[in-house]
């Protein structure tokens, strides 16, 4: 599975501003990803998190300011982002009539590297029942499984990844994103319990949310954004 | 080019198929002017709505006010 | 400048602001051209040979069905235009025509109908064009029911707009399948609207008609789709100052 | 069928549509076997519906004949919208339909895929079945052949054209009645070249053009449906 060099990698983020339903949820938002660094994205509830995570992998439509990967801005550059992307976002993208092993064959891994990745997030000996009879916590740690899979992508995007996880399972992640931060991949994740990460950093998206809900714009919205 | 009917009773009765013609003609232009209509009967619903939205927030502005007046001198 | 123009139409405060000037003369052109064209088609034009005074039904009839099916070009060309551009304000005409479009096909079924009693004696008539106007019908229906589905209004109009997209795709081939299923089974009796050559003295009315019911549709397409433009831009403060306004006059004059 | 062997999501730039698309079109078999239940009530409705039949017009069998051609069609249709709302709800539940979405690969495959598989588990079956249910209604012997043919085209165009009614309303909640709202305009031409093809055989005509135009319609169809159905894919991921 040759690989371009995770180390080129890097998003850059430059006065991102998101609206939903008319409201601003957040503006002028700046920041950079680079290869190996990690970035946490707190908030609270409503401040826009999975819209941002959205946004940055091209599914919520309408946002202003610039979004590039590798240079190149958005949205030109969106399919080469999605070909380095794994995204696990609120529904887990693990289909309930297969098993875990043929769900992770359908996200391109080998049985034996299925197996292992199995075992790693404690499902070990539940990888061949369906997933409609697995709970959600296991059907979400078979997403995560996708995260210990050898070949995988260099950009994460994880929204909420430690919601189902008990203290043995963060400590597997947060191992295996250590590992995966070492090799020059880089991670983007939103997340309420802090996380013992080297040199992670976080941003606050409540801050970038503009004070109250004053009207628009002296304009109205310029729609031709 | 000249009135094709002698009286008003034989224009409304046009031999016969008046009743046609004018249920016609009555449905087309009161469903037309229904139509036209419209969009003032939502101005004033929209009116009502924001000076419902103002009420509120006005008394949302009241209490908060009252409440930082009782927590300022404790 | 037409590119300008074209960037600056997307913002519905300037269309609201620029369409104020032209609303009264739309009105009163199309109440002037309806009222002069229905007068002249009922009381002064002759009656047809075979129907008699029932064919004066057409100068309501062929108008209204005529906007009915470019109504539903109008909302989709519209809705295309959001899609490609992005453009909030043509969403907007787009859901205003919706309704319009759906009114006017009622209006050509329903004189359609009533039109066919003195000449066939029944109501409902399996005529290709009443068939496939009542398909029209169901499409519109279609488009309306989509938007009123969604919660999220930015979600509902790209919906309706690519189901606008595909209805206009399907309209030539809907047309012409009810074409060739009528031919199949056509019964004995003429085609209902058949393009005879119509003498002046019964054109010039329907002309007259013709126009004036497309200045009405302009007209009632613009009122409707400003009434939607205050509705979505409530929380801006020219709508606020707007309807402020509105309401000071109003307690004033009231 | 044991498991799969390709990988589906192949992040690898490599990763070549075809061989995607028939890894997708393996894992929809195996998800739709699976789901036994999905196969069999659109066909135990195509029974019971044209069962109830004779019991609502008579059993004479002139007037049934008569009948036939048309009413197996109408059946047949609707028959397939039953199952038209499952099509992306599962997918769009569980995650998967937005990893679809962002995988390289093109939506359109994922839909072509899935429509394929709904045509094989609902429409290839109820064409089979057809002439048993021709011969139940009296249908002239002349009219068999043309109405499997008729059936077996038709039904794929009904998948694709509601493929893109099921997109559409994937995001709603109880959205069935509005599906069939919106795709029964769409419906028409398919049903009235079907009905006719039937109609032309059973009164000994050549049903040739008829099965021309339902191909033509399918070819339309497979080439402009999915792009239409991906698009609304994106928009209802939006919600």
């Amino acid at each position: 599975m040759a690989r371009k060099s995770p180390s080129s990698n890097s998003l850059q983020v430059r006065q991102l501003s998101c609206e939903r339903d008319g409201r601003v949820l957040f503006a002028g938002l700046d920041f950079e990803l680079g290869a190996g660094q990690a970035l946490q994205v707190e908030g609270a509830n409503g401040a826009g998190k999975t819209t941002l995570l959205r946004t940055l992998i091209g599914s919520a439509g309408d946002f202003t300011g610039e979004i590039a990967w590798n240079e190149r801005a958005f949205p030109a550059a969106l399919p080469d982002l999605r070909a380095h992307l794994l995204y696990i976002g609120h529904g887990a993208g693990v289909r309930r009539g297969l098993t875990p092993l043929e769900n992770l064959a359908w996200y391109g891994a080998g049985r034996g590297e299925a197996m292992r990745a199995l075992e790693q997030v404690d499902l070990f000996g539940f990888e061949d029942s369906l997933c409609h009879q697995l709970s959600a916590g296991q059907n979400r740690r078979v997403a995560l499984a996708r995260l210990f899979l050898p070949g995988a992508p260099p950009l994460w995007i994880l929204d909420e990844p430690l919601a189902a996880l008990d203290v043995a399972g963060v400590s597997a992640l947060q191992g295996q994103m250590a590992c995966h931060l070492s090799r020059g991949g880089s991670i983007l994740f939103t997340s309420h319990q802090p996380l013992a990460l080297a040199g992670l950093r976080t941003l606050n998206l409540s801050e970038y949310a503009t004070e109250e809900p004053e009207p628009l714009a002296e304009e109205g919205t310029d729609v031709f954004a | 080019m000249q009135f094709q009917f002698d009286s008003l009773a034989a224009f409304l009765h046009m031999d016969g198929h008046g009743t046609f013609v004018w249920a016609a003609y009555g449905v087309t232009f009161l469903t037309l002017t229904a139509l036209a209509l419209q969009p003032r009967l939502q101005r004033r619903r929209l009116k009502r709505e924001l000076e419902r939205q103002q009420r509120i927030e006005a008394r949302r502005r009241s209490v908060e006010t009252r409440r930082t007046r009782e927590a300022e001198p404790a | 400048m037409a590119w300008q123009w074209f960037h600056r139409l997307g913002s519905p405060r300037w269309f609201y602001q620029k369409t104020s000037a032209w609303m009264p003369w739309l009105a009163l052109a199309s109440l002037l051209l309806i009222g002069a064209g229905s007068i002249w088609g009922l009381g002064f034009a002759p009656e047809d040979a075979k129907q008699g005074n029932s064919y004066r039904i057409i100068y309501i009839h062929v108008p209204a069905a005529f906007l009915a099916l470019a109504g539903y070009y109008i909302m989709a060309i519209s809705g295309a235009i959001g899609l490609i551009w992005k453009m909030k304000l043509s969403f907007v005409v787009m859901r205003a025509a919706a309704p319009i479009g759906a009114v006017l096909t009622f209006i050509a079924l329903f004189t359609g109908a009533v039109w066919g009693k003195p000449t066939w004696g029944t109501y409902w008539v399996w005529d290709a064009r009443i068939t496939s106007m009542l398909i029209l019908l169901f499409l519109y229906i279609g488009v309306i029911a989509l938007s009123r589905a969604f919660s999220r209004e930015q979600v509902a109009d790209k919906a309706c707009a690519l189901l606008a997209l595909v209805g206009t795709v399907n309209i030539p081939i809907i047309y012409k399948s009810v074409d060739w299923w009528f031919t199949l089974h056509q019964p004995a009796t003429i085609k209902f609207t058949e393009k005879s050559s119509i003498d002046p003295s019964m054109f010039y009315p329907l002309l007259t008609m013709v126009i004036g019911f497309y200045c009405l549709y302009a007209w009632t397409l613009i009122a409707h789709t400003r009434e939607k433009i205050l509705q979505r831009e409530w929380r801006t403060s020219w709508v606020q100052q707007l309807m402020g306004g509105e309401s000071a006059t109003e307690s004033k004059a009231g | 069928m044991s498991s799969l062997e390709q990988p589906v999501l192949d992040y690898t730039p490599r990763a070549r549509n075809v061989a995607g698309f028939v890894a997708l079109l393996r894992s929809e078999l195996l998800l739709a076997l699976r789901r036994s239940a999905d196969i069999a009530n659109p066909l135990l409705f195509f029974v019971t519906v044209l069962a109830l039949l004779p019991l609502g017009v008579g059993p004479e069998p002139d007037l049934l004949a008569r009948l036939a051609p048309g009413m197996i069609w109408v059946v047949a249709l609707l028959a397939t919208l039953l199952s038209q709302e499952s099509l992306f709800r599962g997918d769009f539940e569980d995650g998967s339909l937005e990893q679809l979405a962002l995988a390289p690969q093109p939506l359109y495959f994922a839909v072509l895929a899935k429509v394929s598989v709904h045509w094989l588990v609902t429409g290839l079956p109820l064409a089979l079945l057809s002439p048993l249910l021709g011969m139940m209604l009296n249908l002239p012997s002349g009219g068999y052949l043309s109405l499997f043919l008729s059936l077996l085209l038709g039904t794929a165009s009904l998948s694709l054209i509601g493929a893109v009614g099921a997109a559409l309303t994937v995001g709603l909640r109880r959205a069935g009645l509005l599906l069939a709202l919106i795709v029964m305009p769409l419906y028409v031409p398919v049903l009235i070249f079907g009905t006719g093809a039937v109609q032309a055989a059973v009164d000994g005509y050549a049903y040739g053009p008829q099965l021309a135009i339902l191909a033509a319609l399918l070819a339309g169809g497979t080439a402009l449906a999915p792009l239409a159905a991906a698009g609304a894919i994106r928009i209802s991921l939006d919600n």
